[in-house]
């Protein structure tokens, strides 16, 4: 999710560069919590019959993923899409303290 | 801000710096929330692992609509607490 | 939301002010995010047959935020209420580490 | 908590301070879940743009009653907590 | 929920003393919220015809407290068997950033 | 991650330490979501205050359950992650 951090700025300092890093693992790190939670919510019904995953839910949950990471691209490029019709400003979205 | 007013300099840079960090972390969950949102409610065959066009277009249109509702959201948002501040109410006025 | 943020303490600190503004911004910027969250489940439909807004949308939306304004400052009318009633405490609700 | 004997006295102050910002970050959650939640369950009646005195009435007692809720809940969960502390179980007693 | 922080390390630093207490009260502040949200859902239906707490809903409210503690004591019990069966590494679960 | 390469050693300490926070932070909220989930869906009643057997076998299997499709999900993810990684799209690799 590299479009997200692209600074303009020359030199960027410790802090920065640590909080950079810190953001894009934690962009990763939500996306993979909300892919659990939505994917479970998709696949696994509400009974807890037995323990084990069966066939079906387990066949579910791989073509969850594969349909998620499809719809985060497709989610960013439009983003990036709108960003760049607004001509190159910061990703704001409907931020309120856009500076 | 009410309390805005009385920082120095340096302090309203330090602010500043946190509220950088801030705006990234709610671009983030505004980013995830929307893609759960838009996949919740467009996408529910799991017969195949690619996304169907149909699917796809869902998404899409998804996105357009919440993009625009949080854009107006934002605005009247924007009035109504500046209303509410001018009014001296809740909300705090610069 | 100024209510929230009396301060009885002499000379705040650098950190105690930028913690107290902080804290303001993120009222706010909370209030506006559940906003969104609570007036888009009112107001659109998860059906997405187009992408813009319709007039029925853009107008329930509209009047959603007016009345979770009026809701805002219903509830903190209230809360401040109790608050008074037992006798100017700090304001702790149903705090478990009151001070 | 069986951690926060082993603090020294500057340590507790640090402590203390983070927990005084955890508890005004905690208040402002319950109190925007406290919204959302009586603003969900009454409000529904978009033709207007104020109030109902219907919908005004619901959400007075609702939140009258979350805070009588969480009051009761708090009360329950240290009597819990402490219950466990004491069979030296899960939780962690001071 | 002791379990949690068992640390191997001989001398830990002021900070991490600090941190270690602080995670174990958002342990447990982190649980009341959950209780909070979970047994107002199972318990108060959303209809308000009066402010008070009736009779069915207090009685309700208290055993779910009861029944909440129970289930965090058997699933706390679970993953510590299981973090045990993996032969003492750190109780890790689902996490994506194993060290 | 891209931009990892960049930090040197102690930066990469200080990132680590923060990581370690974070993965304790993340750990607590999966285990309280999982107890969440596992109690909505298994306990619905409150005529008594013990856990009745048939509920306490439902929440065993719950989270059985919770665990194993965590793990699976978490393999595919990473595979995912890094096939995106090599193509060189979102995600950002190593």
């Amino acid at each position: 999710m590299s479009f997200l951090f692209n600074s303009n700025r020359p030199q960027p300092s410790s802090q920065e560069k640590i909080a950079a890093a810190e953001a894009e693992i934690e962009m990763v790190s939500n996306m993979f919590n909300q892919l659990v939670d939505t994917c479970t919510k998709k696949c696994i019904p509400p009974t807890y019959r037995e323990g084990d995953l069966n066939k079906g839910e387990s066949v579910c949950l791989d073509r969850c993923v594969s349909k998620f990471f499809e719809v985060n691209v497709k989610v960013s490029e439009k983003m990036q899409g709108e960003a760049a019709a607004k001509q190159g400003g910061a990703v704001g979205g409907g931020g309120m303290f856009g500076s | 801000m009410s309390q805005m007013d009385a920082l120095n300099r340096q302090e309203q840079m330090e602010l500043q710096g946190r509220m950088e960090r801030k705006q990234m972390k709610d671009f983030m969950n505004m980013y995830s929330n929307l893609v759960q949102r838009c996949f919740t409610d467009c996408v529910s065959d799991f017969t195949s692992k690619s996304l169907q066009s149909k699917e796809e277009g869902c998404v899409m249109r998804c996105v357009d609509k919440f993009l625009k509702s949080s854009e107006r959201l934002g605005e009247r948002f924007q009035e109504q607490n500046a209303a509410m501040a001018q009014q001296g109410g809740m909300g705090g006025g610069r």
